[in-house]
Parts: structure tokens; sequence; C-alpha cells
């Protein structure tokens, strides 16, 4: 398996080698089969958590893992005891930081809300998105403009919606 | 749900007319209305009544909450209170201005709210005296981040499980 | 890397979230295919070389069956994402898809379109014991019965409700029935006015 | 003209007689439900014939009355109302029917009573033959050309399911104290919760999904 390590020549991994694995392989590898054990990556790192736990709302999660709870959810089981404490950082960093999603996407100003939105990692544009489309429509409403029809070209330009969302 | 649906809801409710015409009773699907003579009040559905108007057939009786006066003493009032005050009908965001402030006011305790309850990590909130229109300012944001909230607290619990198991 | 073709077209998915839909990545899904092929090829030659007992070709076995899951994951994902969206073509344009979008379907995929659209029609066609409903009409709950519609482009004759012909020229305006002019301005022949 | 007129006009069950008000009523109840709920909900087939047999009455009447005709045009906006809604209401089905068609077609499979299936017949027979069909799409463009130790098709292991623990709005019509709110989040902070009459609240769905099939609380 030394197609593995890029750094290294030998055909085989030598026991003990430390190397970046996709996700996907090291779960696949890690934890029921006992083929690698795995480490928190540098984004989970005791030094990252303590600047979350600082002041989670500063922190511009895109440039540190652009799928932090995503990513933090499926590490869970696989790093061992470190998961209870991943596991509390995830929804500590949530919480703190719903607040300003929730703000920029149904409040703000265009601008001021893509300036946000930069730093929130990609469940939380998601959110933002949702809570913007809502925003949107409301002004949409109190400009009476809501019961135009638009052609299907036109909606395709802003970003379509499905057909109807549920709730 | 969005803005146009929420309307379309409220459309259905009863609002009084001066009908300038004479017309034996319609027999609607959605019931019986009418009979209408000039000059004398009828109950009507609002999207019949605004119809009518429309068509220069009769007049809208304003309903007495709509009053300037009362609206200004209603505004007055949420400015003052913590907590939502009781509004006179369920679908005051029909008619506007004044009202405009009301919503600001309303909307944005209902964001620090919110914000609250967040932290708070309750299970429920409780949503008295909110009107459907500001329950759909919120929607789907607020149930979609407590669901995505739920899902990351729910995989770490399950982790100390797994932790607390393994020991 | 293992898997990074599969990715690529999870990706390809991703970026063009808001737009249409891109082409048919042929070429990619049969890269997939082919690393699949020589993945299992790898993974049978080592199985034929192991003695009972021995485990040293384990890790590499099973390193490569999970590539396998990986890739097939992938293309079943990046399929059903594509379906998705041929399924939302069908509710916005019709049975009938403009050339430029068709373009960009595979073959089987504009199977599944008729497939799909001829499911919808007959599901359609047996509400309300027969009488039937076109469910791709009425959108938006209704405001007022007639609408002024400005006309952009050239389209003929249309027959409005109970034999009613309007001729529609480009830059005419008309007042027309929401009911039976809706689909026009969905598609773009028409442009409600305030 | 003749206007359809207001007697009993449908028969929900074979006893229950209503009126078409009444069935509207319960059409839009539906509506909103079907709108809100993260799951799909049992279909009101009698209801949507019943209403859809309404305004095609109602239109046929109204071909025989003048244009101009003051009434037509009333008639007229309340027909594009209730199509409104009840293509509404079958587009939401659709969608969820289509989304979780594999795991709608097993739960209705394992119903022993035939009116408790959650799909009409129609939409049973559309939810099959648009799982057939994905599926049929899958194994020719891809599974086919696989190694055949990784062909197969798992529609259970890959299948959509609704969220039943979705957080949604509702409204209590009857008081009911008592209600249990279990938390499986950790920290054993189960709850619970008397709900009074005429309050709000937010809540996760399955917490309250018998009082919903109740009437106890409904959907905002």
């Amino acid at each position: 398996m030394g197609y593995l390590d890029s750094s290294g020549r030998s055909k085989d991994l030598e026991k003990g080698t430390k190397l970046e694995l996709p996700l996907w392989l090291a779960a696949a590898l890690g934890p029921r089969r006992k083929l690698v054990t795995c480490h928190l990556p540098r984004a989970f790192n005791e030094r990252y958590r303590e600047i979350l736990r600082a002041d989670a709302t500063i922190v511009d999660l895109q440039g540190l893992a652009p799928y932090f709870y995503e990513f933090g959810r499926h590490l869970l089981p696989l790093v061992g005891a470190e998961g209870v404490t991943l596991g509390q950082l995830l929804t500590e960093t949530l919480k703190q930081r719903l607040r300003r999603v929730m703000d920029s996407s149904l409040h703000c100003l265009e601008d001021d809300a893509a300036v946000h939105k930069a730093r929130f990692d990609h469940l939380e544009r998601t959110l933002f998105h949702t809570g913007r489309r809502m925003y949107q429509d409301h002004q949409l409403w109190l400009a009476r403009r809501c019961h135009i029809i638009t052609s299907i070209a036109s909606t395709e330009q802003s970003g379509k919606r499905k057909l109807s969302e549920i709730s | 749900m969005d803005a146009a649906e929420v309307e379309f809801l409220a459309e259905k409710l009863p609002i009084s007319i001066v009908p300038n015409f004479a017309q034996d009773k319609l027999y609607l699907i959605s019931g019986d209305v009418g009979p209408f003579s000039p000059g004398i009040p009828v109950e009507v559905p609002l999207w019949l009544g605004l119809n009518l108007r429309q068509r220069s057939k009769c007049r809208i009786v304003i309903p007495d909450w709509l009053d300037e006066e009362k609206l200004a003493e209603k505004k007055e009032e949420e400015a003052q209170s913590k907590v939502f005050t009781q509004m006179p009908c369920e679908h005051y965001m029909i008619v506007k201005t004044l009202l405009k402030d009301i919503w600001d006011l309303r909307i944005s305790k209902l964001r620090s709210s919110v914000a609250d309850f967040i932290l708070s990590e309750g299970s429920h909130a409780k949503l008295d005296r909110l009107t459907h229109m500001e329950i759909n300012s919120i929607r789907p944001f607020l149930p979609h981040s407590l669901d995505q909230f739920h899902r990351l607290a729910k995989s770490a619990h399950n982790t100390e499980l797994s932790q607390t198991q393994d020991l | 890397m293992l898997g990074e073709k599969a990715l690529e077209l999870i990706k390809e998915m991703e970026r063009s979230k808001d737009g249409k839909l891109p082409a048919y990545n042929d070429n990619c899904v049969r890269l997939v295919l082919e690393e699949m092929t020589a993945l299992f090829q790898q993974n049978q030659d080592d199985v034929n070389a192991t003695v009972a007992g021995e485990a040293q070709y384990y890790p590499g076995i099973r390193l490569r069956h999970a590539s396998l899951e990986r890739n097939k994951r992938c293309l079943l994902a990046y399929l059903y994402n594509r379906l998705e969206r041929i399924r939302d073509l069908r509710w916005d344009f019709g049975n009938i898809l403009p050339p430029e979008i068709r373009e960009n379907l595979c073959d089987p995929e504009i199977e599944w379109f008729a497939r799909y659209s001829k499911n919808l029609a007959t599901y359609s066609r047996s509400l309300g014991e027969g009488s039937g409903l076109d469910l791709t009409h009425d959108i938006k709950p209704p405001k007022n019965i007639y609408v002024e519609v400005r006309c952009l482009k050239d389209y003929g004759e249309f027959e409005v409700e109970e034999g009613d012909v309007v001729v529609l020229q480009k830059n005419t305006t008309h007042y027309l029935p929401m009911s039976s002019c809706q689909h026009l301005i969905r598609l773009g022949v028409l442009q409600q006015v305030d | 003209m003749s206007d359809v007129d207001e007697d009993v006009v449908a028969a929900s069950d074979d006893e229950e007689m209503m009126t078409a008000p009444e069935v509207l009523q319960r059409l839009e109840e539906a509506w909103i439900i079907e709108r809100m709920s993260p799951t799909l909900e049992r279909h009101q087939t009698d209801l949507v014939d019943c209403m859809l047999d309404q305004i095609n009455q109602m239109t046929e009447n109204l071909k025989r009355c003048k244009k101009q005709d003051f009434r037509a045009a009333v008639h007229k906006m309340e027909i594009d109302r209730i199509r409104y809604v009840l293509s509404s209401y079958l587009r939401v089905r659709l969608e969820k029917i289509e989304r979780y068609a594999h795991h709608l077609l097993e739960k209705d499979a394992s119903v022993k009573d035939q009116s408790e299936t959650v799909l009409s017949p129609e939409e049973a027979s559309y939810a099959k033959e648009y799982v057939s069909s994905m599926e049929s799409h899958f194994q020719k463009v891809v599974l086919q050309q696989m190694p055949e130790i990784i062909r197969g098709f798992d529609a259970v292991k890959e299948c959509v399911r609704p969220n039943l623990e979705s957080y949604i709005f509702l409204k209590v019509k009857e008081a009911t104290p008592g209600v249990l709110l279990e938390d499986d989040t950790g920290d054993g902070r189960d709850e619970e919760v008397d709900l009074e009459e005429g309050s709000q609240y937010l809540m996760r769905y399955n917490t309250v999904k018998d009082l919903l099939q109740s009437g106890a609380v409904v959907f905002i």
C-alpha cells in the first residue's frame, strides 16, 4: 500500500507511518478494522479548539474547515476518546454562531451579509440561504410583487428554488 | 409557506363591505354570501371584498382596530412591553405603514428571543401571541437550524455513549 | 488518488447548484468505471495469491474494496442528483425540452425524462375520478382573474378559454385570464405587467 | 345560470355526509397539514374528488351564462382559488412521494387494512413507476458496467426517509397536560410540558405526533 504515501518510495507501508487520508478511506480502515488509528485534523486540534472556545463568533470557519460541522460529525466515531471533546466543540460552536447567521440572513443589507457569509462554513451557508430566501420573499410581498409570475429563465438566473418548499 | 400563501389564507377572513349594487344571494362553493343592497353593510370573505372594490362595486369598512389612533397606541404598547402584546387581528400585516413600525419592533424582539432560546438549548419554545406572518418570517430558518443542531447534539451524545461503553 | 474522478462528478453537481444542468459527463463516468474494474482485478489477483491463513494482503484488499464502494456511491449520487433536476425540467418546460437543454442529457436520461413525463401525465389524468388536473399550473395563489401581459416573442394564435383566440405578436399587450396564460409567462413568451 | 346547490355533496366515509363548504374547509386543513408536516400524511382522495367535481360543475354552469355577468367573475375567482389549493396540495404530496417513494411503499405494504394506507392507489402506482424508472436508469447507466460483486442495488439502504424529529410550529386546540418531551441528546433533561389551550409552540414533530393526529394540536 506504499502508493498511499506520496513521500515514500517503498512498495509497502511501514507500520507506524503517519499519513493523511481522505475521511471516507480512514473510516473504512479505521476503528472497526483497526488497520489505522485516526487523529484529529489540524482544524480541530487543541489550539483551534481554544480559539473557538474563547469566541466562536469571530472565527473564519470557511478558512479553517469549509465543512466544519459535517466533517466534524463524521470524525466523531473515528477519533476515540477525543470524540467527546469534539462533539461538545461542534454543538457549542454552532450554538454560539447561530445568532450571527440568523441576523445576517434575516436582517442585514446585502453587502454586510456577504461579509459575514464569507466566514460561514457550508452548513451555516445553507442556513443563511434558507433565511435569506424567506427575507427576500417577504420584501417582495411588502412591495406587492410576489404575485408576479416570472419566467423560468429569470428564475434560473436568480438562483432556483424548489417548486414549493415544505413548511 | 411563502408570504403570498399566508396572505391567501388571510383572504378567507370575513370583512364588512358596503356595496353600491343590488344582487341576490350568491351560492359560492365556500358558502353563501349576500344578498347585496346598495348602502347596506354585508359580510364577505376578504378576497371577494377586495375584488369588488377593485371593480368599484363597494367600499370596505375599515375594521376598528385599524383606526390610526388605536394603532398608534398599539405601537406604543409594543415598544414599552418586553413580551409580545396581543394583536387585534391574526393577519394585521395586510395593511401597512404604521403597521410596519409595529412589525419591526416585534421582529427584533423575535430575533432576540430566538437567540436566547438557542443559547438555552431548550427542547421547545413557547410562541404565544406571534401572528402567522411573523412565525412565517423565521420559517424555515429557525426549525432548520434547530434540526441541524439536534442532529449534531445527537451524534455527539452517541459518541459519548459509545466511549463509556468501551471503558 | 483513489476516487478522485468520482469526487469530480460530485463537485460538478455542487458547483452548478443554482444554474442549469451541466452536460452529462460521459468521459468522467467512464474513467470511474475503469478505475473500478482495475481495482476489482487487483483484488482478484491478491485473493488468488493469498495462501490460506495469511493476512498480508488483507489491508490492500480492504482498501480497494472501500474504494469500489466509494466510487459506486459517488456515481449513484451523481445520477440521482441529475434525475432530480431533470424532474424539475419537466415541471418547468412541460414534456418537450428546449434543444439547448436537451443536448446536456445523455440518451438514457432522455428516456427517463419521457418515462417520468408519462408517469406524471397518467397520474394527472387520474385525478378527480378521471376528470384530470394539470398540476404544473396554478403555481402561485391567484390574485386576479385577468392580468395584463406584454408579448415578448411572436407566438401566433393562442386559444384563450371558451374558444376565444388572440394573436400574440411581439410587443403587443393583452388582458388575459391568468388561468390560461400563466404557462406562457413561465416560458417567457409573455411578461406580466404590474 | 344555476348555482351548484348547497346540499349534501360528499360522503367521506360511507356514513358521514358533508356540505360543500365543509368539504372545502377540510381540504384546506389537509393542505396546510401537508405543507407543514415533515412526512406524508394520509391521502384525502374523497375530498379531492369532491372538490374537483364541484369546480368542474361550476365551470360548466358558467359556460351557460353571459361573460359580463357580475356573478360569473365572482365564481371564477373562487374556482381559481380552489383549484390552487387542490393543485398545491397534490403537488406537495407528489414531491414527498418522489423523495420518500421507496420508504412509503414499504410502509404501506406492511399495513393490513387497505383503507389505512398513506398513499392512494393512484399515488401508489405513481410511486412504484418512479422507483422502478430510477432503478432501471441506474442499472443501465452504471451498475451493469461494474464488477459483479458490487453491482447490487440496495434500495433500502439508499432510500431517503422523512426526518420525524423536525421542528414544527403548532397551536394548541385542546389543553393537554403532561406532554413528555424526551431529550435524546444526553444530559437526561426530559421535560414535561402542560399545553394550554390557545398557546403556540415550536417543538419536534415526533413528540406531538399523536396530538396532531387527534387534532388536540394543529400546525401553524
